[in-house]
């Protein structure tokens, strides 16, 4: 078997490829958008703790 | 009824945490191998079928694809139910997490379905049993999370969606019953089915790879999903204060 | 005289019939959905008799559903808002028995009528008497499972602010079933079929959800209620 | 009425909204004839507190405990003992009095036999029985809900506001049944903007999100 012929797919390229171009797609961006949104948390809350840690500064010092 | 105490211990959000960041390495290579092993096979090792020539190698992706948005949403419920009933926190956490996997899967079941439709049957979109059971599904997918995304506190959303996992894993098999019972009421003996092609047992091999390294990525990902939820809900404990400060970067 | 659980139950659908008359206006607005949308088909598709009959069972079933779905709004909204609801949660009595008085008296309000115009839009539709009669009998026994399944959804979305959207969302998949068989019996009923098996599958769904979907709704409304 | 056990028992709740932890490890025990005033800011968990006290809401972490049981045990009486008025009154606008009385009395087990007329010739809405509520004036609403603490029963009142548009008549009133309930050996849990002067013996504050429990001279 060729590769012209592997990727020809006996003239079902189109559907053949398309199924598995889509599926590695989606489980690509399904499994890497925690990975963004775990970094996006973690920026979060250290703004969120330094603003509490501020916050709990001031007042003694009034 | 009483759970073990070692399960509420081994469930605690910070214990989980630790143990998942442990697994997940092992999901990840374990659904490589099995994915490069299964593609190998489904492409290089199994013969064209004699009716459907090459395009049949659509289904390992499509059945293990429909497979997994049954079993997630099996999964979902079950979770949810433990949540619901033993208060276990990390429980309704997996359910919301799966969520969003569960849709992938069935949204590429439906797609791929009806690729692989188009050459057997001349058109994308036939109203045969299994495509429109899957679309009823994804439906109470994506019903599970806009109810979830629409509640705001945490905890109640996972709650809700908890009941909404159970009423709906009531009803799939009712509604998987119905389809099917109005489907061979209304369809002509001209329509191949999408199930039936000769499974031999070089093709019956990479559809099991397949269908393992799917699940080792839902594993994976349904864990790293989790995770995060869990700094955001445990935010004012000691330890995650801890993991954010050590956090590089 | 102790309270029982009965009583409260009694007192429970007559305190919501007694506010149902006394809103009667409001009661009307899904019905008057429900003959609008079934009158858009012939006006969309034609006016042929042939067409019409054929479309009529599924046509009238699926704007039984919407107006089912839509009349679902003022099932637990004003309780929850002037916070009987939470009172009726704080019951001693089971509060899936509660909830199924409520559900009844919602029913009788809003999925009887649909039953009685039933032969109206049959008659829009050229539905034959023997359809007709089908149709009645499918809406009996459909209708209180909707208002049942429906009740879980109404119970999810009850707190939130654009729940009516949602709730179509989640309630419409659920209604699947329903349709697929009410429709059915009434095309078989048409060309002189069987269908008894169709009515058993109603009624069986009928028994399940009259036995589960209270339980599911009184979890979801305390859910709701915090 | 002072066997080990007795009584509500708030056993280390935290709670929290949304993100925000509002209390954590709050802990006490409230017996009969005491009286416990919760204050705080707004937004520091009061009716969240009482929401959890009522069982309405479930705490983050934490159980509450009546008379040594879970209060959502199946064997548990507590919601027979149990009279919570929130926020919203639960009075049905477009019913009279007498009728929504009579739902309370329906729903709630063991309502007392006192006349419902009585209760409403008490709170002083004597002759307006039979108009819907809806064309009662707010304070006339808020009293309609109010007549339920002549009809019950329930050794253990919990009372979010419930001096909002309330007459200095009305108020003092409302404290005469106060120190009358809770020297029959009643529980009282409220919340209040005003000052509130009871004279019971046993009294005390909790100021959110302070979880330390004051004695009240």
């Amino acid at each position: 078997m060729t590769a012209s012929e592997f990727f020809h797919m006996g003239g079902y390229a189109v559907y053949v490829w398309s199924s598995y171009g889509l599926s590695a797609v989606v489980l690509t961006w399904v499994f890497l958008s925690p990975i963004f949104s775990r970094k996006n948390i973690i920026k979060e809350l250290r703004m969120k703790y330094r603003q509490q840690q501020r916050q709990q500064e001031t007042p003694e010092n009034e | 009824m009483k759970l073990p105490a070692i399960v509420h211990k081994f469930s605690s959000p910070k214990n989980f945490y630790t143990m998942s960041g442990k697994l997940i390495p092992w999901f990840v290579w374990g659904f490589l191998l099995t994915l490069i092993a299964g593609l190998y096979y489904g492409f290089f090792v199994a013969p064209p079928d004699y009716q459907q020539g090459e395009s049949y190698r659509i289904m390992f992706v499509h059945v293990p694809a429909a497979w997994m948005s049954m079993f997630i949403y099996m999964v979902m419920a079950t979770s949810g139910a433990i949540g619901l009933i033993w208060r276990i926190k990390t429980a309704d956490l997996m359910a919301s997490a799966s969520a969003p996997i569960g849709a992938a899967f069935t949204f590429l079941a439906l797609v791929t379905g009806s690729l692989w439709g188009k050459p057997m049957w001349g058109t994308y979109w036939v109203w045969d049993a299994r495509l429109t059971s899957e679309l009823i599904l994804l439906f109470l997918y994506l019903g599970f999370i806009a109810l979830q995304a629409s509640i705001e506190d945490p905890r109640n959303a996972a709650r809700a969606g908890a009941v909404l996992a159970l009423v709906g894993v009531v009803n799939i098999p009712i509604i998987h019953y119905s389809v099917e019972w109005w489907s061979t009421l209304h369809q002509g003996a001209t329509v191949t089915k999408l199930d039936k092609p000769s499974i031999h047992i070089t093709m019956l091999i990479p559809l099991l790879l397949m269908a393992v390294s799917f699940k080792l990525y839902y594993l994976a990902s349904v864990l790293m999903r989790a995770r995060g939820e869990i700094l955001l809900r445990e935010q004012n404990s000691r330890w995650v204060k801890e993991i954010v400060e050590n956090d590089s970067k | 005289m102790t309270p029982t659980t009965g009583s409260a139950f009694i007192a429970l659908i007559r305190r919501d019939l007694m506010l149902s008359y006394r809103h009667r206006n409001e009661l009307l607005n899904p019905l008057l959905f429900f003959v609008i949308v079934v009158t858009l088909f012939p006006l969309g598709t034609s006016p042929e008799k042939q067409l019409l009959q054929t479309m009529a069972p599924g046509v009238i079933w699926v704007a039984a559903l919407l107006a089912a779905m839509l009349s679902l709004d003022s099932l637990f909204k004003a309780d929850y808002e002037d916070g009987t609801l939470e009172q009726m949660m704080l019951s001693p009595h089971s509060n899936a028995v509660l909830v199924l008085a409520k559900i009844i008296s919602h029913w009788l309000v809003t999925g009887l009528p649909i039953i009685l115009l039933a032969p109206l839009l049959g008659l829009f539709m050229y539905l034959p008497s023997q359809g007709i009669y089908t149709l009645m009998l499918t809406l009996l026994l459909g209708t209180p499972i909707l208002s049942l399944v429906g009740a879980i959804g109404m119970a999810l979305t009850l707190g939130l602010n654009r729940g009516g959207m949602l709730l179509s969302l989640l309630v419409l998949p659920l209604y699947i079933p329903v349709l697929i068989f009410s429709a059915n019996a009434v095309d078989a009923s048409l060309a002189g079929l069987e269908i008894k098996g169709q009515l058993y599958f109603l009624g069986a769904l009928l028994v399940l959800s009259i036995t589960l979907a209270p339980l599911a709704t009184a979890t979801a409304l305390k859910i709701s209620v915090e | 009425m002072t066997d080990p056990g007795a009584g509500l028992h708030i056993h280390s709740i935290s709670c929290s909204r949304g993100y925000r932890d509002l209390f954590s490890h709050l802990d006490f025990r409230l017996d009969s004839g005491q009286v416990l005033r919760v204050e705080g800011r707004n937004g520091s968990g009061k009716t969240s507190l009482l929401r959890i006290m009522a069982g309405l809401a479930q705490p983050l972490e934490g159980e509450v405990l009546w008379q040594g049981r879970k209060i959502h045990h199946p064997e548990s009486d507590y919601l027979e003992n149990l009279l919570f008025i929130g926020h919203r009154a639960g009075i049905k606008m477009e019913l009279s009095p007498i009728e929504n009385l009579c739902m309370a009395r329906a729903l709630h087990g063991s309502r007392s036999e006192n006349g419902i007329e009585e209760a409403l010739y008490q709170v002083g809405l004597y002759g307006f029985e039979d108009i819907p509520c809806a064309r009662l004036s707010a304070g006339q609403k808020r009293r309609v809900a109010l007549a339920q603490l002549f009809l019950t029963q329930a050794r253990c009142w919990i009372l979010d506001e419930p001096y909002t548009s309330l007459d200095v008549a009305a108020v003092a009133l409302l404290e005469k049944v106060f120190e009358a309930h809770v020297a029959n050996g009643g529980l009282l849990v409220i919340t209040s903007h005003q000052p509130v002067s009871l004279k019971s013996p046993e009294q005390f504050r909790l100021v959110l999100p302070d979880t330390h429990l004051e004695t009240v001279a």
